[in-house]
């Protein structure tokens, strides 16, 4: 019971956490959105009049290093409050870009009250969730990109502790990418010290790994009994280190840094989850001796990885 | 006591002992592995002009122009092109959006500090007046041999079938297209990837300026005796001369692009990708052309 | 033994009456597609029955090549590629099909994936172009010889599916390239439409689980949960706002029929019990709606499929038959 | 009519009840010899109380339980003891028995009948013990036993089993269309003995004619005694008849596994043994008879015989005009759960409640094949266990690890491989898997 | 002598680190779509297991036992960072395919345990044969998924054509890999029954 009240505080706070941050992920006034593959819609908070609104000459987009280089906009259409504005393009829009719209002398209840521009790109809250589910789904860590196979097979056997080990696994994964990630930041990449990364990751993780062993032992021995064996592993697993370096590698910040993190995590889960299931049935399956073991298992693996082929270029947004 | 002392000793020897192995090995390498890295980049810009490895000549110069977009202090938008001048140094030139040149800005910097982004990066934050806002955008490759312009390099980026496809067009002086290549793409593997292959890349070559404005893909196969010619290896198996492939690539010319089967997404994003950036280019070209030559630049091109 | 008397269903006549609702649809095939489609799934079949009458001796197996489901097996991946395929492509999705995905686990009942789509996937990862592109549009018999398209050329006349035009050029260039609402709709119930070989005639693909219902061999449960929700998904988020998409369409589009007849209720890689088939087949839907709509392909029933196969040991596991009469809980030892 | 039924789970096979269903119950003369095995019961073995070469009265106790769990074993025949050596057995394969040759000359023994009211309860439990009476149903599990539940149990209802939802059987369906009042009779004596007032009788709707009978009998009946006897239509639906779904049906009580039906207040009594017990009751009749239902497509005359106990099944052949050429199995009980039996040598046992002779057509040989999961098994089992996965594991040699799919409550009814298209013999896994968890411990 | 090269042999097929000990699976699979790309990092790893083997067993009297594991980190770590300095000015273009898992030859799980049972307890030549034959052991098993992914999968051995029909493009997707491995597996298994007569027990990964 206890035990599960530990990951239902942890998940409280994961939750806590995003409310504290959501304000700061909402969108920011002077921004826009992509609506369909050649739409941006922006809001001018304020009705503006429709004779203004619908010209699409008051416009000027451009994407964000080509000022020089105008889209062409085709039309405008204003919504029924005359507050939103979607502008449509000739062109195909790149939602992975940024885009800069102008507007021109806007004019609102017969007044021209200035001009504004709006910035278009895909929202902080997409791209935390593109990210979410890339890493935990279309790019799953050991089905697509092979790593944590030892600790894959080796912990996959019962479907307990394929649970126990994903848990586990996610929260010192989130933990250990945020220390890198600050470490990453304000250390290695401002004093030039790129070449250290590798040592200074595997170290991090090593320590951080060792503390919670120590601390969980003495706070919380049951915890530390069902959940210690599997710490000790975490070390020897290619994700813990590949993560950070990854993290490092696309230039991620610290939210993006923890939800790739946490991405990664679950899709760590997930795989030795539905592995243990498997492997469960396996048991009890006629596998030809020369099979049995890890050559079917690496098998079932191949056959997963064809499955979650069907994920791939899986865009949400 | 005693045992906590000699364990921190041990481990402190460990550290210092990897420090400087790794201080040592990263001061070694750290600036042939920037050497490479340059070398690899060049070398896809001399493919592109035509000229493999060991057949460059002497006299055959590469300049870079960087594209910055600028944004002063009073939230005025310019675009600042750095361009190497004809005697020693470089100069930023900057141009408002409708093409006007506007200024000139010397810069005082030795070719290697200014050889890739951040080394630019820093030497216009120093030549740019506080509160300047300079937004690196991409570079561009002149070709020169005995003072004249042989042909350009330009980046480009199309959003194909799954995510950006990074690629680089050649252009001789009179903008016809000699070359295309894929620098980054993640299209899948037997399908979309085979936009980097030499059969449907070099299908690009020849075209002049107004036929890639009306260039258009079409979903018929590639004509039997087009494949030759646009596939070095399959033109080597066949014993094409040079006169042959050019004289078919010719016959070719005016065809629009065969896609590839099952990729047509693909296709028409590289054809798109490749459209757009001789445009650009085209464009932003005559500007600084013109803008070199109100300012009074003496450019090194 | 006991019980002395028994059901009077086999194996095999369940695997041979499933064969014999497919012959129908084999039929039309051939009338849309031409005698490709005869050749493809004659080879097909044999050499799902030849890999694994071979895998079986090489394992020291009795071989069973006569209850049926290799040739089960052999039909249904036949129906899931394309009838511009070469005729050797389905030899490498049989070896994969029986001799990895089944005889490697342990033969018929132990495999966990559905072989005739672990041939697809494998085919479709291996051969893009073929399984991509080598679509036909259906034969104009008035003005074709008998032969039409038996030698090469399939390139000349490849099409795109509606899934494709749909995903790519929109519902506007559906309707340009296939005619009106209604006459889509004739046409897709019909087959009269590019498409997998087996796939395309949903009327007869209906007819067909509907038989093997009333047959007592399938239950509605996984049916009508995938159909529905992919019929409800795709009217929410299929339309350019919400709630305008045409689930008609996406119904009636793609492997979606046969997918929910023929390969979601396959025995040994569905869940057994009825609450974990309709998860199930929700869980099919919603992947096939998500490959559809924003997915890298056009088509997502085979791999929503093979997802799904993923958890059906899980779903097992969740959904177990409520004991009627379990012992009484001991009672709890103090927990110190 | 919306029968009585158990939540889940059950099969209902082709009936095949008209072979014999219309047939009244026929006296079968009795044979030249009788094989009396000495284990008809659960429990221990009786011990033979008799000498080779003895004479015995028909009704004389000839083998008796001194401590053990058992029941008293009488003769059925009058005649001299022949031997007392192994002989073939339905159940056990082999077991000693106890050999009569009759006296063809002896007349049949004639009982006086007494008013079982005039006794007490405890006079009446004994005369349950002393006429060696046990469940007739199935186990044989002696009755006396059976009607004597620890005090801890509240025991309110009497639950009458005449649901016979095994094909091919008819017995309880004669004796109740034939012997309304002598079952409602036992019914009230069973009620005296345990000491409570209301019984239900449980009746598989297919048997509208015995259900109006027990009906009838039971309203004449109710005036009385203080008892009531309540009779109440089933759901047509095998294995209706297993304690434990029989429970459910009548009383909605369920008996938690491991359990037994006095946990929930509920004792079930066979409508054979029933009629047993009246006689025992009213005319100190032992158990020595019993009627049965002989039926099949292999026998040329199908019939629901009253046989002595011991009576071997080729004199009940021979009876019944004999086996045709297509006899494929023989079948000891009800075909979901009887046993095969090797040979015609064997005895009518006091637990036999029926022998079919099948012929191919009825009976399945063929050989099995892989599990394909289709769940049937799992749809089919009225106690809700997972059969197709036990039969996994037994195989895979993890036997020991099926406790967690419940074996021990499976009660081997048959439905499983009844439906399993693999033609699986699921029970027999099930038997395997509860021996070997056992032995693992 | 006879026993440095015995541990060669030993490291290279009796215990070979992938096949028989499945140790350090993840580059198995991830970097073997081509010979040369599994040569690389096999290359790698010889120089890490080779230095890492000696740095230990020269400083093995010195290293407190109770920091050992941290310690073999610390040197193992300070090993793929000079080896991933070097092989990106050594081979540019191959080191950008396998630069994430020279990176990871960190936690691969061979180098440590070879240091922890072996190279702590034996002095300098044997540890270095040790490694050396651990390292080639490894490179071999790369090599040799590599070889027959880039066969079928490409068409090609080590970037030249040698296959004339069409590839099989699955062998280069993850699928193929964890296929060629776990059959590569199996027939180690084959032959090891049919040298020595008895079943084989799959080793559990570590």
């Amino acid at each position: 019971m206890r035990i599960h009240r530990f990951w239902m505080a942890a998940a409280a706070a994961f939750v806590l956490l995003l409310f504290v941050l959501g304000p700061a992920l909402a969108s920011t006034p002077g921004t826009g959105s992509f609506k369909k593959d050649k739409e941006i819609e922006i809001s001018f908070g304020i009705p503006v009049d429709e004779s203004w609104a619908t010209n699409p000459a008051n416009y000027s987009v451009y994407e964000k290093p080509d000022p020089d280089i105008k889209m062409a906009v085709v039309s405008v259409s204003l919504d029924p409050r005359k507050v939103t504005a979607t502008l449509r393009f000739k062109d195909t829009l790149n939602k992975a870009a940024e885009y800069i719209v102008e507007a021109k002398d806007i004019v609102s209840e017969g007044k021209v009250i200035g001009s504004r521009s709006f910035m278009v790109k895909k929202s902080e809250v997409q791209i935390l969730f593109s990210l979410l589910i890339g890493a935990a789904l279309i790019s799953n860590y050991v089905f697509t990109k092979y790593l944590g196979l030892c600790i894959f097979f080796g912990v996959s056997q019962k479907k307990e502790t394929a649970i126990g080990m994903g848990m586990t696994f996610t929260v010192v994964m989130v933990l250990s990418a945020i220390m890198c990630w600050a470490l990453n930041a304000f250390v290695l990449v401002p004093y030039h010290l790129g070449f250290l990364k590798v040592i200074v990751f595997i170290g991090i993780v090593a320590i951080f790994v060792q503390a919670v062993d120590t601390m969980l032992r003495k706070v919380n021995p049951y915890l530390f009994k069902r959940l210690g064996v599997y710490l000790v592993l975490i070390t020897t697993n290619c994700i813990i280190l590949a993560v950070p370096l990854d993290n490092a590698l696309k230039d991620h910040g610290s939210l993006e840094s923890l939800i790739f993190a946490l991405g990664a995590g679950v899709g760590f889960a997930i795989a030795l989850f539905l592995m243990a299931c498997v492997r469960e049935r396996l048991e009890v399956c006629r596998v030809p001796r020369m099979y049995q073991g890890l050559p079917i298992a690496f098998i079932v693996t191949g056959l997963f990885a064809l499955a979650f082929l069907g994920f791939s270029g899986l865009a949400i947004f | 006591m005693k045992e906590i002392l000699k364990i921190t000793a041990s481990l402190t020897g460990v550290c210092v002992a990897a420090a400087l192995l790794l201080g040592a090995v990263f001061a070694k390498t750290e600036h042939a592995r920037k050497a490479s890295e340059e070398r690899i980049k060049q070398e896809t810009v001399q493919d592109l002009l035509g000229f493999g490895a060991g057949n460059i000549p002497a006299d055959l110069k590469i300049y870079k122009i960087h594209r910055y977009v600028v944004k002063e202090t009073d939230g005025k938008v310019l675009l600042g092109y750095v361009v190497p001048l004809k005697e020693k140094g470089f100069g930023l030139v900057e141009v408002d959006l409708s093409g006007k040149a506007v200024k000139t800005i010397p810069i005082q910097a030795e070719a290697a500090q200014l050889a890739d982004k951040s080394g630019t990066d820093a030497v216009l934050k120093q030549a740019l007046p506080k509160g300047t806002e300079a937004t690196y955008a991409e570079t561009l490759y002149v070709a020169d041999r005995g003072g004249k312009r042989l042909g350009y390099v330009v980046p480009g980026v199309t959003q194909g079938f799954k995510n950006f496809v990074r690629l680089m067009v050649s252009l001789n002086p009179e903008f016809v297209v000699t070359g295309v290549a894929i620098t980054e793409s993640e299209e899948d593997p037997g399908l979309g990837d085979k936009i980097k292959d030499d059969f449907f890349k070099n299908q690009f070559v020849g075209k002049t300026l107004d036929l890639l404005k009306e260039l258009k893909v079409v979903k018929e196969p590639l004509p039997g005796d087009y494949l030759p010619a646009l596939d070095p290896a399959v033109a080597k198996k066949d014993r094409l001369s040079p006169e042959k492939i050019s004289e078919i690539r010719a016959k070719h010319v005016k065809d629009d692009i065969y896609a590839i089967t099952g990729a047509t997404i693909s296709s028409r994003a590289l054809t798109t990708g490749v459209q757009e950036t001789v445009r650009k280019f085209v464009y932003r070209l005559g500007i600084l052309d013109a803008a070199l030559k109100q300012e009074n630049v003496a450019a090194a091109f | 033994m006991s019980p002395h008397i028994r059901l009077g269903r086999t194996t095999a006549g369940i695997m041979w009456t499933v064969i014999a609702t497919l012959m129908p649809v084999l039929l039309l095939s051939i009338y849309v597609f031409g005698f490709r489609s005869l050749i493809i799934t004659l080879v097909s079949v044999i050499s799902c029955v030849v890999v694994e009458a071979i895998s079986q001796k090489a394992l020291g197996r009795p071989v069973s090549v006569t209850d049926g489901s290799a040739v089960l097996t052999g039909i249904l991946m036949a129906f899931v590629i394309p009838p511009g395929v070469p005729y050797w492509l389905p030899l490498i999705g049989a070896v994969a099909a029986i001799f990895i995905n089944k005889e490697l686990m342990g033969g018929l009942g132990f495999n966990v994936w559905n072989p005739a789509l672990v041939g697809r996937a494998l085919l479709t990862a291996s051969f893009p172009v073929y399984m991509t592109a080598a679509w036909i549009p259906p034969i104009d018999w008035s003005q074709s010889p008998l032969g039409v398209y038996l030698g090469g050329g399939v390139d000349a006349v490849s099409t795109a599916t509606p899934l494709y035009v749909l995903r790519h050029y929109g519902l506007a260039a559906l309707l340009e390239k296939f005619g009106d609402l209604s006459v889509i709709y004739k046409n897709f119930a019909i087959g009269l439409r590019p498409g997998c070989i087996g796939e395309t005639s949903s009327l007869l693909l209906l007819a067909g689980g509907v038989f093997l219902m009333i047959r007592g061999i399938i239950t509605w449960h996984i049916p009508v949960s995938t159909i529905a929700t992919v019929a409800v998904l795709s009217w929410i988020f299929g339309g350019e706002t919400w709630f305008t998409g045409n689930p008609l369409v996406h119904v009636l589009s793609g492997g979606l029929m046969l997918g929910a007849f023929y390969m979601c209720t396959d025995y040994v890689t569905s869940p057994t019990l009825k609450s974990g088939q309709i998860v199930f087949g929700m869980g099919v839907g919603l992947l096939t709606v998500l490959i559809r709509l924003k997915g890298g392909y056009p088509e997502g029933v085979c791999y929503a499929i093979l997802l799904m196969n993923c958890l059906t040991p899980a779903l097992d596991e969740w959904f177990k038959p409520k004991r009627f009469a379990p012992p009484k809980p001991a009672p709890v030892a103090a927990v110190k | 009519m919306a029968g009585a039924t158990f939540p889940r789970g059950g099969v209902h096979p082709a009936e095949h009840k008209e072979l014999t269903e219309h047939l009244a119950i026929e006296e079968m003369p009795p044979p030249q010899q009788v094989v009396i095995p000495v284990s008809m019961h659960f429990g221990a073995p009786a011990k033979p109380v008799v000498k080779k070469k003895q004479e015995v009265q028909e009704g004389d106790v000839i083998a008796t339980v001194e401590k053990a769990l058992g029941a008293t074993i009488h003769s059925s025949v009058t005649g001299v003891v022949k031997t007392i050596e192994s002989r073939p057995h339905p159940t056990m394969v082999r077991c000693d028995a106890i050999v009569i040759d009759r006296d063809p000359s002896a007349p049949p023994r004639v009982y006086e009948p007494q008013d079982w009211r005039k006794t007490t309860a405890e006079q009446l439990l004994a005369k349950v013990k002393d006429a060696g009476i046990v469940g007739l149903g199935g186990a044989g599990f002696p009755t006396h036993v059976k009607l004597s539940p620890p005090p801890s149990a509240k025991v309110d209802t009497l639950v009458l089993n005449g649901a016979e939802c095994e094909p091919y059987l008819t017995t309880d369906h004669r004796i109740m269309l034939e012997h309304p009042q002598k079952v409602v009779e036992g019914t009230k004596v069973l009620l005296k003995i345990l000491g409570i007032k209301k019984a239900v009788i449980g009746i598989e709707l297919n048997k509208a004619d015995a259900i109006n009978a027990m009906t009838k009998a039971a309203k004449e009946a109710s005036g009385q005694d203080e008892f009531t006897v309540a009779v109440q239509g089933m759901t047509v639906k095998y294995p209706q008849g297993s304690e434990k779904q029989l429970i459910y049906s009548l009383t909605q009580r369920s008996v938690p596994g491991g359990g037994l039906p006095f946990d929930v207040g509920v004792i079930v009594q066979n409508i054979s043994t029933t009629l047993a017990i009246f006689e025992a009751a009213t005319l100190n009749k032992p158990l020595y008879e019993k009627v049965a239902t002989f039926s099949g497509r292999a026998i040329k005359r199908p019939a629901n015989l009253k046989v002595k106990v011991g009576t071997v099944l080729s004199d009940v052949a021979a009876y019944l005009g004999g086996t045709t050429n297509d006899l494929t199995k023989i079948v000891s009980g009800g075909p979901m759960m009887g046993f095969a039996v090797s040979n015609l040598d064997v005895p009518i046992t006091k637990t036999s409640s029926g022998v079919l002779f099948l012929s191919s057509s009825e009976t399945d040989t063929g050989t099995y094949g892989p599990c394909i999961h289709c769940g049937w098994c799992l749809e089919a089992c009225p106690m809700g266990l997972q059969p197709k996965e036990v039969a996994i594991y037994v195989e895979a040699g993890k036997g020991h690890q099926t406790e967690k799919f419940g074996v021990f409550e499976c009660f081997e009814c048959g439905c499983c491989a009844y439906v399993c298209p693999a033609k699986r013999p699921l029970v027999q896994f099930a038997r395997l898997a509860k021996i070997q968890v056992k032995k693992h411990g | 002598m006879n026993r440095n090269l015995q541990l060669l042999w030993n490291g290279f097929l009796p215990e070979n680190p992938i096949f028989r000990l499945a140790l350090s699976l993840c580059p198995a699979v991830a970097v073997t779509t081509s010979v040369k790309n599994g040569l690389l990092l096999g290359i790698a790893v010889v120089f890490v297991q080779v230095f890492s083997s000696c740095t230990v067993a020269i400083f093995r009297s010195f290293i407190h036992p109770r920091i050992r594991i941290p310690a073999y980190v610390l040197i193992i770590a300070t090993w793929v960072s000079v080896i991933d300095m070097i092989l990106p000015v050594v081979s540019p273009e191959a080191y950008k395919q396998v630069a994430l898992f020279v990176k990871l030859i960190v936690v691969f799980a061979i180098i440590i345990s070879r240091l922890e049972l072996f190279a702590s307890k034996e002095p300098f030549v044997p540890s270095f044969y040790d490694g050396l034959g651990m390292g080639i052991g490894f490179t071999f098993g790369l090599v040799i998924t590599g070889a027959i992914r880039e066969l079928f999968g490409a068409g090609k051995l080590y970037g030249f054509d040698v296959l004339g029909f069409e590839p099989l493009l699955i062998m280069i997707l993850p699928t193929g890999g964890f296929f060629v491995i776990g059959f590569i597996m199996a027939t180690f298994n084959y032959l090891e029954f049919k040298i020595t007569g008895k079943i084989p027990k799959s080793g559990g990964a570590h």
